[in-house]
């Protein structure tokens, strides 16, 4: 993607738990609360379910920013997978970190089924935050395989 | 050629057969009208663009060289792909490579023909060489056997073949099912319990490595020297042309080698 | 001979094990390497000093499937990985005999190892016989992860970029660590291909930061991946910077307490959400 | 063939590389970190030739670690095109006995093959090998052993060696005489010293006795500690096992081939997932044999040149060296067990 581009609409991917946050993003559709178009939205179980080889994926394949979301701490449907992933989600934090990804381009929330308004300024505020990235090289970003 | 080997040739998918629920054949012919002249045994790199290349035995090959079928069970993600390519789209085809059966050399001796699910896949053009020729041959027994009566392959050939008098043929299943009136029971055990005898005759065993293994094993007891049975491993190749190595038996290389070896030309752990 | 080597003797020669996993000065190389000692070798050639790197604990799945009870001579880190493995009923207990002499620290590349700075046992957690008094340790508290976090975020890819391209993915890295097991690595499964087998950079970080990430919260720092890299990959750092989280925000220590469960396989209800926006 | 060496002084290297930079891809020894590895020449940079073993095998200059075989639009259905083989002219300056024996070893798997490989063809000719006689052998060096010498010139287009007050260059082939034409070069009636090397030793056994020891527990022995990473085989000159594999980013798709190697579980695995070199003894067993076995049956000389690159790496200090003479004494404990029975 050019910068100008990509100032427009940073390129999101949102790994969204299907029994709240899934729901929350459904419901900011129906709402019509307004959020970035450029948010691509792959919808898990379970927010233990990403699997952080899913985010460092994510950067490889040039996304500028990850986003996970899941049901709030106690409202997990199967009692504890958010517990989980808030620890592998710390993890991954780290290790992409360490290696160089700006701290902006993830952020890891709990959206509940109702907070359709949260997940849509949760998006906007992420998508603007991803601007400052306009026309900087993607860290982690797979190089074109023809030189 | 400026290129390397490894680049294939296009060819177009002409006819897509459903043989069992996971497996299928696939007749094409090559972009650029050229023949395939592959003998029974010689086997092609397929390749689906963006998801690799694999090994396949031609599986037929029409009279006129020009359309030929590899069939392909689903394992992975290249033949995942294949799976679900349609008629009229286009694969990338290299070979054919590798030694064929010596057909030649077993004229006027009896063949045998022993294929497990999917290993009867190579075996099919032996099938058709000797029935072209069935004057030099003085018979063709054929023994094939699948998990269930689904997953017998060529069901249409198979239906043929028993009408030929010329061929004996046996299929088994592994576990009875209903509706099933043949033999029940793992290939190394019916070809014991048939008695094949060596009467100079070649075996021809293709399946699973732990078929092929408890075949031979049968075969032995019942009198037939390693001499006389063959065998293909296409399994394991890569590159197809004696280059990236993974195929190796020993000093031998299944793709230059091979694939056909007899039995005692490769240790009995390498299989 | 020294209280290892007759303790090693009388074991071997009592037949209580089977076989004794120990270093060894090898005369071809001049070097000590891993060797397994049997009941007719001579357990004085055994060697116990700054030389003995490698982490025999890595061994004992693949030796313990073999002979009934195994010993093994083992350094500090060593046996904290050794813990985690029997955590992770890698390996019983029954079948092996710990030996745990008094580690004074190792050398690679004739520098004192920087493992050794921030270690917290200097003699095996797991000990059936303890050799010396047990040596204090100054913790150097993840000192060398100092310059990394000095870094900017494009300075940091800058350094690790330049470092994971180097790599020939070997797996050395993954072959040294005992903790490394899987029967089928996430980087040879054909589908979903995570991690792509050719060389290139970004290939290569999946991989580093997989690899990260898969050792997270278990991770004993014995610093063999970076040892053993014929590259010269910094690969601990990626480790220690997960293990400092883990040491502050989990109060795990891997390897140290011998009922303590990864945490990662674990989880606490009151763990702060603040742990997700935790910065290095 | 040509005449006798040529003298270069000392001061007149930065010229000289200088001068075979101005026509070719100029590539020599530079070091990088704690080791030796090849890099591109730059104009003006101090550039010093190791007088032996260079830890980084040329080899990925003839075979890339990458490299890609055909380019395709993942979004079109078919569309394969060949890469075209590289053909501007190059000279790799540097390399070792060892290192160019390992170049002749690929020869015969890749161009003496009923397919040969013409990328692999076409970097063979537009290289000319500027190869160096070692004056010395390091702990690790075994060429001796190997059946070759430091001062071996086989595969070498112009060898050159040290000299008291310079180098001293000598062209092998006739092509390449005009490379030594620069005026920088004077005739000399010198010549590099002669040294005693060490004595060839049959650490080894031969191809058929090892063949004996297929099925003996000798490898399940040797492989005990082995950790089977794939150190020794990337560092290897001659190892050139490789996989194929199809890459996609956006618009642009690549088959490539990259290295692989024996010692990985994945290798041998077939789809079906059966492996018939499941355990280390066997991956162990293969690598060694190949070396010193088969290499002898599929390409009539033996795959090790005694570079000993295998024994500086090694995570455990493993020496396949030595192990070939761990397998001697097994060779000979098997004949002696033959004579009593």
């Amino acid at each position: 993607m050019s910068a100008p581009e990509m100032a427009r609409d940073p390129k999101i991917l949102a790994f969204l738990c299907r029994w709240c946050s899934y729901a929350g993003a459904d419901l900011a559709g129906t709402s019509r609360f307004s959020y970035p178009p450029n948010v691509r939205i792959v919808q898990v179980p379970c927010s233990g379910r990403v699997d952080p080889v899913m985010i460092f994926k994510a950067f490889v394949e040039g996304y500028d920013g990850v986003l996970v979301a899941g049901c709030h701490p106690g409202d997990c449907h199967y009692g504890t997978g958010n517990y989980h992933a808030r620890r592998k989600l710390a993890v991954a934090r780290r290790l992409l970190e360490t290696v160089g990804v700006h701290p902006d381009r993830m952020l890891f929330t709990w959206v509940s089924a109702a907070e359709g308004r949260k997940f849509a300024e949760v998006c906007t505020t992420f998508a603007e935050g991803l601007k400052q990235f306009a026309g900087r090289p993607k860290t982690l970003a797979r190089e074109a395989l023809a030189k | 050629m400026a290129t390397t080997e490894l680049v294939p040739r296009p060819a177009t998918l002409v006819k897509v057969t459903n043989e069992s629920a996971d497996v299928m054949s696939f007749e094409m012919e090559l972009g650029d009208g050229s023949s395939m002249d592959s003998l029974p045994g010689q086997f092609v790199e397929v390749s689906v663009q963006g998801y690799g290349e694999a090994t396949f035995a031609v599986s037929r090959l029409a009279a006129d060289h020009k359309r030929f079928a590899v069939s392909v069970k689903r394992m992975g993600h290249l033949t995942k792909m294949l799976h679900r390519a349609a008629e009229g789209e286009v694969v990338g085809v290299r070979g054919p490579y590798g030694k064929p059966f010596p057909v030649e050399d077993w004229k006027g001796r009896g063949v045998v023909i022993i294929g497990g699910g999917i290993g009867l896949a190579p075996l099919r053009p032996v099938v058709d060489y000797i029935l072209g020729h069935k004057t030099d041959y003085p018979g063709l027994e054929i023994v094939f056997g699948a998990r269930t009566p689904g997953d017998l392959l060529f069901k249409e050939d198979l239906a043929a073949w028993a009408r030929d008098s010329f061929i004996k043929l046996h299929t088994t299943i592994d576990f009875p099912a209903e509706g099933w009136n043949s033999r029940v029971g793992f290939v190394p055990v019916v070809a014991k319990d048939l008695g094949l005898k060596p009467d100079n005759r070649v075996a021809v065993v293709c399946g699973p490595p732990i078929m092929i293994k408890l075949t031979a094993v049968a075969l032995r007891e019942s009198g037939w020297p390693d001499e006389s049975i063959y065998t293909t491993l296409e399994a394991k190749m890569q590159c197809g042309i004696g280059q990236c190595g993974r195929c190796n038996i020993g000093s031998k290389l299944v793709c230059r080698d091979g694939p056909v070896f007899r039995l005692d030309q490769i240790p009995s752990d390498s299989l | 001979m020294t209280e290892l080597q007759q303790k090693a003797r009388e074991l071997l020669d009592k037949g209580e094990i089977d076989a004794l996993l120990a270093w060894k000065v090898d005369p071809g190389i001049g070097d000590v390497r891993p060797t397994l000692f049997k009941k007719d070798d001579d357990a004085a050639e055994i060697v116990f000093d700054e030389r003995c790197v490698h982490n025999l604990a890595n061994y004992l799945p693949t030796l313990t499937a073999r002979y009934n009870r195994v010993g093994v001579v083992l350094k500090g880190c060593d046996g904290r990985s050794l813990t985690t493995l029997l955590i992770e009923h890698r390996i019983s207990k029954n079948s092996i005999v710990a030996l745990a002499p008094a580690c004074e620290g190792v050398n690679v590349n004739g520098a004192r190892a920087q493992k050794c700075d921030d270690c917290p046992t200097a003699t095996s957690p797991v000990a059936d016989y303890e050799f010396g008094a047990r040596l204090a340790r100054g913790d150097a508290e993840f000192k060398q992860l100092e310059r990394i976090e000095k870094m900017s975020p494009e300075e940091r890819w800058q350094f690790f970029a330049e470092q994971f391209a180097k790599c020939r993915r070997c797996y050395a890295c993954r072959q040294v660590c005992p903790l490394c097991y899987c029967e089928l690595c996430i980087a040879d499964q054909p589908e979903p291909r995570w991690i792509e087998p050719s060389r290139k950079l970004s290939a290569n970080a999946m991989w580093h930061l997989v690899r990260a990430y898969h050792l997270a919260g278990r991770c004993s720092d014995c610093g063999e991946c970076t040892r053993a890299c014929p590259e010269g990959i910094p690969i601990r750092l990626l480790n220690i910077a997960v293990e400092k989280l883990v040491r502050e925000q989990f109060g795990v220590r891997p390897g140290t307490k011998p009922d303590e469960l990864p945490p990662l396989v674990t989880l606490a209800k009151d763990d702060s959400d603040e742990v997700m926006a935790e910065h290095l | 063939m040509s005449a006798g060496w040529k003298l270069l002084k000392r001061g007149d290297l930065g010229a000289f590389l200088d001068s075979l930079a101005a026509g070719a891809e100029l590539w020599v020894p530079r070091r990088k970190g704690t080791r030796w590895d090849f890099d591109q020449y730059e104009k003006g940079t101090d550039t010093t030739f190791p007088t032996s073993i260079i830890e980084v095998s040329a080899k990925a200059l003839f075979f890339p670690r990458r490299r890609p075989i055909a380019r395709f639009n993942p979004k079109a259905k078919w569309s394969v095109e060949p890469v075209e083989p590289a053909s501007e002219p190059r000279i790799v300056m540097g390399m070792h006995p060892c290192d160019v024996a390992g170049v002749r070893y690929m020869d015969r798997v890749f161009l003496a093959n009923d397919h040969p490989d013409r990328l692999y063809e076409a970097e063979r000719n537009r290289t000319t090998i500027i190869g160096m006689r070692c004056s010395e052998m390091k702990p690790t060096c075994h060429c001796t052993d190997r059946n070759l010498s430091p001062d071996e010139t086989e595969g070498m287009d112009v060898v050159f060696a040290e000299a008291e007050d310079g180098l001293l260059f000598r062209a092998l082939t006739e092509k390449d005489e005009r490379l030594l034409g620069s005026p920088l070069l004077a005739a000399t009636d010198a010549k590099p010293e002669a040294k005693e090397w060490p004595k060839g030793r049959h650490l080894v056994p031969g191809p058929d006795e090892l063949m004996d020891l297929y099925d003996d527990d000798f490898w399940l022995e040797a492989s005990d500690i082995c950790l089977t990473c794939g150190a020794c085989t990337f560092a290897c000159p001659t190892c050139t096992c490789y996989l194929v594999a199809d890459e996609k980013f956006g618009d642009e798709g690549e088959r490539v081939t990259a290295w692989d190697s024996c010692q990985f579980l994945s290798y041998s695995r077939e789809t079906s997932g059966h492996n018939p070199r499941r355990s280390n003894a066997a991956r162990l067993r293969n690598r060694t044999l190949d070396k010193f076995a088969y290499s002898f049956h599929k390409h009539g000389m033996s795959s090790c040149t005694g570079c000993g690159r295998c024994v500086l790496i090694c995570p455990i200090q493993r020496s396949f060296p030595q192990l070939g003479t761990k397998l001697k004494e097994r060779v000979e404990e098997k004949k002696s067990k033959a004579r009593v029975s």
